[in-house]
């Protein structure tokens, strides 16, 4: 009686679960490839729930033996990259949408509306469309394959994002707050860092976390930036697999690990989002 | 604990005029009520002062200096919001502290609780201290706002409709807390409100403000006995003061087929007002008096108000229950008592004189 | 101190937003290949891509793809968080396992989708076999193929279009709703008359991002069927990648990059246009009917 | 129109009782108010008989018909919300008229009727408007229309002036009552605020912690308040309770306040206080309203106190004074003399003294 959407609950819980289902398998059918052998893989295909194998930890012992430099490498390159971007996009996203929510600028023609759009509009851009330029004045200045590179594109492919989401943020912050803050004695600086920042923690959060994914998720600008020394997981892993017969046992395994950084960041900050740091401070 | 004065003050939106022209000057530690209907400018006045809002012209001082360039964190001014703008992310109790422990104000740790406590045991949050704002009820919240601007010693404090929002036993408890905690710091204080009980109860002085501009500025008593226009008569009051259009030159006023003898006027008068206190209701035909419908009638304890439909106009009456008990449609008579009235003058301003 | 705020991220736009575009722009209209200069060609990249039916099909493809994939992410996206949003108990374990999808790479997603629809060794086509069904080609076919990529691609992406959505449901005031049900309306009709029309501006900004983002599509299909066979699945955006660093025709593929931003920019302006259009047709409908009542005179005592 | 029976309704949020066993009958055409503090589950009743929220225990009737299942649109009840509820992506135009599209009215009907109303509530200029485009009296004002524009077994109203600054809210409060002066029809009116409610109902349901204190007519309320609650929560500024003491004397009842002779009571109503008192220590709790003291010179025998604050309200003054032990306030005419630190002896109106049970806060006596 209370839902605004009045299926009957059996209904709603059978879609769930066919969604669920649809949703789910293919995560759980990673799972279970990281346990087969090579052979296991081409034997199919079985009954479901496809459990008739013998699990094995032939993946495993790659991941953890051969290839763990590799696999290290690739892991740690991401996770470098992926934080450090999307930690400098959502610092200069936030600085740039207090301005924005703020202030009146005016350059020209240009007031904060079209600046905003203009910075938004980067994201309208396919990273095709500039990568081969990117490639070219990259390998100009020796950016190429460099960590510093690396985290440059990311921060430039995040930070409309991040500026995006932030100035809605920003604005939603009632204006007299601050005021109570230069009131209470306090200069911008202060008021930005003590009462701001802490408001739009949900933001800050959420702007890190979708930032954190795209860089995480991204293939086509680590493809064309880097060779060998700053190669991002996704990279490593399809070297991995530039074979004919791909070891598809190895790549779930090394899959399974791809997925739990970005689990870990939505646990930890799935909570931040959820908090309504706005409730109460005003009528 | 500055005299403040304000000086020409004008304040524009675009091409919107908040504040035009708006002067105030007033001592150390008196306590001045800005009253106005909502959209007067009473609110925008307070930020001015505070200089959150920029000024677009005039002057403002502080004991005869001048103001205009101090920005707000170094002002040392006061404020409780309209909105109450609590920090919410931080307890009652960091709300309160925040203030004290401003840069450059070096209160001692002890002094900082001792104050604290002595706020919130006044405004009957102490047991809230440790609770944050999200888990507190409306009124709680106010009070917290309003502590968070007593708690510190400041040149001006400046309270925007503070206890607009409590219930009205705290209300009228808080109302002379308030005023006594004030004097004994011997704050100069602002406080803005649109109720003109609230007003008249507290205010040394009162500013009513209408359209962005000072329309009187005298104590309650005068403001209520001397109107300085209709429009301030209307706004002091409640239910409204009657106001009743003269002809010109007219002797005397007709309603409903039936007039009613004026008292000797000046020639220039263009209105009289006449509080509904001072208007009798009368249930059988009555010499002296004119006709009139009940429109609707409104019981409230011991007295009631009445309004009535007499020709053009929608009079409000107030009296005791026990004058008797009307309904709606009901015919009645009235008449106004003439040596209580007041009289404008066409452009609604008050003639001077002794009327009554 | 203002202009302090938003250099950084002005200065990331002109650096690594303007000169490449105007760098592409350049190389589009020239012969350049990898590893030698080229020389001033004038439209003629532009002339060619024209008659050149692998562009025109990928073209056709990543429209298309846009069209299928962001209608059908959407009506799922919105189904769930309509799903979600009425359930009382539970709801941040399931939203959790929703967003799933979501987070893993892209590359991965190619990979598992790839073992699973295999037609010899995939569940999918186990499946169809214990039901006695003829397994089907899923990659190799050039339809099935690009349905297969769809599917893939809403499976991907349903969950960032429920996460907006459901942020969109979640922020809308109760009391309308409230109303509506005291006023007698369905459950039908509230969805149609109300919780579809607050939701509209979210529901824009989900459609405009993820079709911004669709037109972008590369890496599932790069690592599902690599655009084949014979490029019915290509996508523009893997084309250009094809042929400016594959087959190192880089002023062609510039070219190719070109159109691309073109169209997704026509496109985006061609969705809010018609958006705005039927939002203020149905304004108009309803000012129609008011003026005409309006203008009848009824006889009404007034008090 | 229609009668409403609420019979034990209790309504349940997991463990928290919002409502408590409320029984009450609203007469067919009546104005009634529920009347409380925030939270005294007020709404909650009135949300229970929309439908818009289940019904824990008890049963609610409906012109005897048991409507406990029945969803809101099957109960034909019309409600305006405090929030408004206004449809926000629809004009005026089209929010008041929503409940005629939904019953299928035609077209030419659902006009001329939205005009009605819009008239009547005069924001007939303004219904091409979006609600966003509006102020908030206006839209409070197409709430209430298009709660009106139907013709419902019942209206409820949810605070529908909370949210009007002072002048509108007076004069709105007039207009509703004629409004339902003029047809009649069964209302029930959901306020925190009292006046509002003794200048419009015919009953008032007062309530507390989702109990239901007393239901009577605004004077009855005002007059006889049948506890503690009511009585301080019913009249502004809010009656004075002091705590005295009980003795019997040949002459009657006498109640000492701070050692001070305070009032002599005749035997009818001297033995009720005296009963109570016995029972609890011989204590007894005086209600006096602010207006129903005079002030006199100290030296005249009264309760002395000390004038703390003096507060000019236009025609009186509000007096708040000290008496040692306890604080009162005394509604007083402007010319009385007394200034802030004068002492005073305040003596009260022999017939409007209340009497409640210091332990229960039950009403003993009422010495009218």
């Amino acid at each position: 009686m209370q839902s605004k959407f009045n299926l009957p609950k059996i209904t709603r819980w059978v879609l769930l679960a066919v969604w669920g289902l649809f949703a789910i398998f293919p995560v759980y059918w990673m799972i279970i490839t990281a346990f087969k052998k090579q052979r296991d893989i081409f034997q199919g295909p079985f009954l479901f729930p496809f459990l008739d194998f013998t699990p094995a930890t032939q993946s495993w012992e790659r991941v953890f033996g051969q290839d763990r430099d590799d696999i290290l490498k690739g892991l740690g390159n991401s996770l470098l990259f992926s934080s450090v971007s999307a930690l400098i996009a959502v610092v200069l996203g936030a600085f740039a949408a207090y301005g924005l929510a703020r202030y009146t600028y005016k350059y020209g023609p240009y007031r904060n509306n079209d600046l905003s759009f203009l910075i938004v509009s980067q994201r309208i851009m396919p990273p095709i469309v500039a990568v081969i330029a990117l490639f070219t004045m990259f390998r100009t200045v020796g950016l190429i394959d460099s960590p510093f590179g690396m985290i440059l594109a990311y921060t430039w492919f995040n930070l409309p994002l991040t500026v995006f989401i932030l100035t809605d943020f920003m604005k939603r912050i009632p204006l007299d707050i601050e005021h109570a803050a230069a009131i209470d004695g306090y200069k911008k600086f202060a008021q930005i860092w003590k009462v701001v920042l802490p408001l739009a923690m949900p933001g800050l959060a959420a702007a890190y976390l979708l930032s954190f994914f795209f860089s995480w998720n991204d293939f086509i600008l680590a493809l064309m930036l880097t060779f060998q020394k700053s190669s991002t997981l996704p990279i490593v892993i399809t070297n991995m697999s530039a074979q004919m017969e791909p070891r598809w046992w190895l790549i779930s395994a090394v899959g399974i690990l791809a997925i739990i950084p970005p689990m870990l960041a939505v646990i930890v900050l799935d909570r931040f989002m959820e908090r309504q740091v706005l409730h109460g401070g005003t009528r | 604990m500055s005299s403040v004065k304000l000086e020409a003050l004008t304040k524009k939106y675009g091409d919107n005029l908040a504040i035009s022209n708006l002067n105030l000057e007033c001592q150390q530690g008196e306590f001045i009520v800005l009253l106005g209907r909502p959209g007067a400018g009473k609110s925008t006045t307070l930020k001015l002062i505070a200089n959150i809002e920029e000024l677009s012209s005039g002057n403002i001082y502080f004991n005869d200096q001048l103001i205009n360039n101090i920005p707000t964190e170094n002002r040392n001014v006061a404020m409780a919001f309209e909105s109450y703008a609590l920090y919410p992310h931080w307890t009652v109790r960091k709300n309160l502290e925040f203030p004290l422990k401003a840069p450059g104000r070096n209160i001692p740790a002890a002094e900082q609780e001792a104050r604290i406590r002595r706020v919130a045991e006044l405004l009957e949050i102490a047991h809230l201290l440790d609770r944050k704002p999200s888990q507190l009820s409306g009124g709680q919240r106010q009070r917290v706002s309003l502590g968070r601007a007593l708690v510190r010693p400041a040149s001006v404090t400046l309270l925007d409709e503070p206890i607009a929002h409590l219930d009205a036993r705290l209300r009228h408890s808080l109302r002379g807390e308030l005023k006594q905690y004030q004097r004994e710091q011997n704050a100069t204080t602002f406080y803005t409100t649109p109720d003109y009980v609230e007003a008249t109860a507290i205010a040394d002085k009162i500013a009513v403000l209408i359209d962005g501009q000072v329309r009187q500025f005298a104590t309650p008593e005068v403001v209520y006995d001397e109107p300085a226009d209709i429009e301030v008569a209307t706004i002091v009051g409640d239910p409204k003061m009657n106001i009743l259009p003269l002809a010109p030159g007219a002797t005397r006023l007709e309603i409903n087929e039936a007039w009613l003898q004026l008292p000797p006027l000046p020639p220039e008068a263009g209105y009289i007002g006449i509080r509904p206190v001072n208007i009798q209701i009368f249930e059988n035909a009555h010499p002296y008096a004119i006709r009139g419908t009940v429109y609707v009638t409104e019981p409230m304890g011991y007295e009631q108000v009445i309004r009535v439909e007499a020709g053009e106009q929608l009079l409000n009456i107030k009296t005791l229950l026990t004058t008797g008990t009307f309904s709606i449609g009901q015919t009645v008579w009235l008449q106004p008592d003439w040596t209580t009235i007041h009289v404008f003058d066409r452009s609604g301003q008050r003639l001077k004189g002794g009327f009554h | 101190m203002k202009h302090l705020l938003i250099a950084p991220p002005l200065l990331f736009f002109f650096a690594i937003s303007v000169i490449p575009l105007l760098f592409t722009l350049g190389l589009s209209v020239t012969n350049t290949s990898i590893g030698g200069s080229g020389s001033f060609i004038g439209l003629n990249n532009y002339a060619q891509l024209f008659s050149d039916q692998f562009f025109l099909r990928g073209f056709l493809n990543t429209i298309l793809y846009v069209v299928l994939g962001v209608t059908a992410q959407y009506w799922l996206g919105l189904g769930l968080a309509l799903l979600v949003n009425s359930m009382v108990h539970g709801k941040r374990l399931i939203r959790l396992l929703i967003l799933l999808p979501m987070m893993i790479p892209p590359l991965i997603v190619g990979f598992v989708w790839q073992t699973l629809l295999d037609s010899r060794y995939g569940p999918v086509a186990g499946l169809f076999t214990g039901l006695h069904l003829k397994p089907v080609p899923w990659l190799t076919d050039p339809t099935l193929g690009f349905v297969s990529i769809v599917i893939v691609d809403t499976w991907q992406w349903t969950p960032f279009m429920f996460l907006l959505l459901f942020t969109g449901l979640r922020t809308l005031p109760k009391e309308p709703f409230e109303a509506a049900r005291v006023d007698g309306a369905s459950s039908w009709r509230i969805f149609w008359d109300h919780t579809f029309p607050m939701l509209l501006p979210a529901s824009i900004a989900a459609i405009l991002l993820r079709s911004i983002e669709s037109f972008k599509l590369f890496d599932i299909v790069f690592f599902i069927t690599g655009g084949g066979p014979g490029g019915a699945t290509n996508t523009l955006t893997l084309l250009g990648y094809f042929t400016s660093l594959r087959s190192g025709n880089l002023g062609y593929g510039a070219a190719m990059s070109i159109i691309l931003l073109l169209t997704v920019v026509v496109l985006a302006t061609l969705i809010l246009i018609v958006v705005r259009r039927l939002m203020a047709r149905a304004d108009k409908a309803g000012q129609q009917a008011l003026d005409q009542f309006l203008a009848e005179p009824l006889p009404v005592k007034v008090a | 129109m229609a009668s409403i029976t609420l019979d034990k309704v209790v309504k349940l949020y997991g463990k928290v009782t919002g409502v408590d066993q409320i029984s009450l009958k609203v007469a067919d055409g009546e104005f009634v108010s529920f009347l409380g503090p925030s939270g005294c589950g007020k709404t909650s009743t009135m949300r229970m008989i929309a439908g818009l929220e289940d019904i824990s225990r008890g049963s609610i009737f409906i012109d005897d018909k048991r409507v406990n299942d029945l969803p809101p649109a099957g109960r034909n009840v019309a409600m305006a919300f405090e929030n408004y509820g206004l449809y926000p992506q629809m004009s005026l135009f089209r929010n008041i008229a929503y409940p005629l599209y939904v019953r299928k009215v035609s077209p030419t009907e659902v006009g001329r009727e939205v005009v009605r109303i819009a008239r009547l509530l005069h924001i007939e200029d303004l219904l091409d408007k979006k609600p966003s485009d509006v102020s908030g009296g206006v839209r409070q004002r197409v709430s209430l229309a298009r709660a009106l524009v139907r013709k419902p077994t019942v209206f409820l109203l949810d605070e529908p002036l909370s949210h009007l600054d002072a002048d509108l809210r007076s004069s709105m409060r007039g207009e509703l009552k004629r409004l339902h002066d003029l047809n009649g029809a069964t209302t029930i009116y959901v306020t925190h605020d009292q006046l509002e409610a003794m200048t419009m109902s015919d009953q008032i349901a007062v309530m507390n912690l989702g109990k239901l204190q007393q239901v009577g007519t605004p004077s009855e309320i005002f007059n006889r308040p049948a506890n503690r609650f009511v009585a301080s929560f019913i009249g502004e500024p809010a009656m004075n309770l002091l705590r005295g003491r009980v003795a019997s004397t040949p002459e009657g009842v006498l109640i000492t306040l701070q050692n001070t002779p305070f009032v002599t009571l005749n035997r009818e109503t001297g033995q009720a206080v005296l009963e109570t008192a016995r029972q609890e220590d011989g204590v007894i709790e005086v209600g006096v309203r602010p207006p129903d003291f005079t002030v006199a010179s100290p030296e005249k025998s009264g309760l002395q106190a000390k004038v703390r604050f003096r507060e000019f309200l236009g025609e009186t003054v509000l007096l708040t004074l000290d008496t040692g032990a306890e604080r009162v306030r005394v509604v007083a005419p402007r010319d009385t003399q007394a200034r802030e630190t004068d002492l005073v002896s305040l003596v009260p109106r022999l017939d409007r003294l209340h009497f409640f049970s210091i332990e229960s806060g039950m009403a003993v006596a009422h010495s009218d």
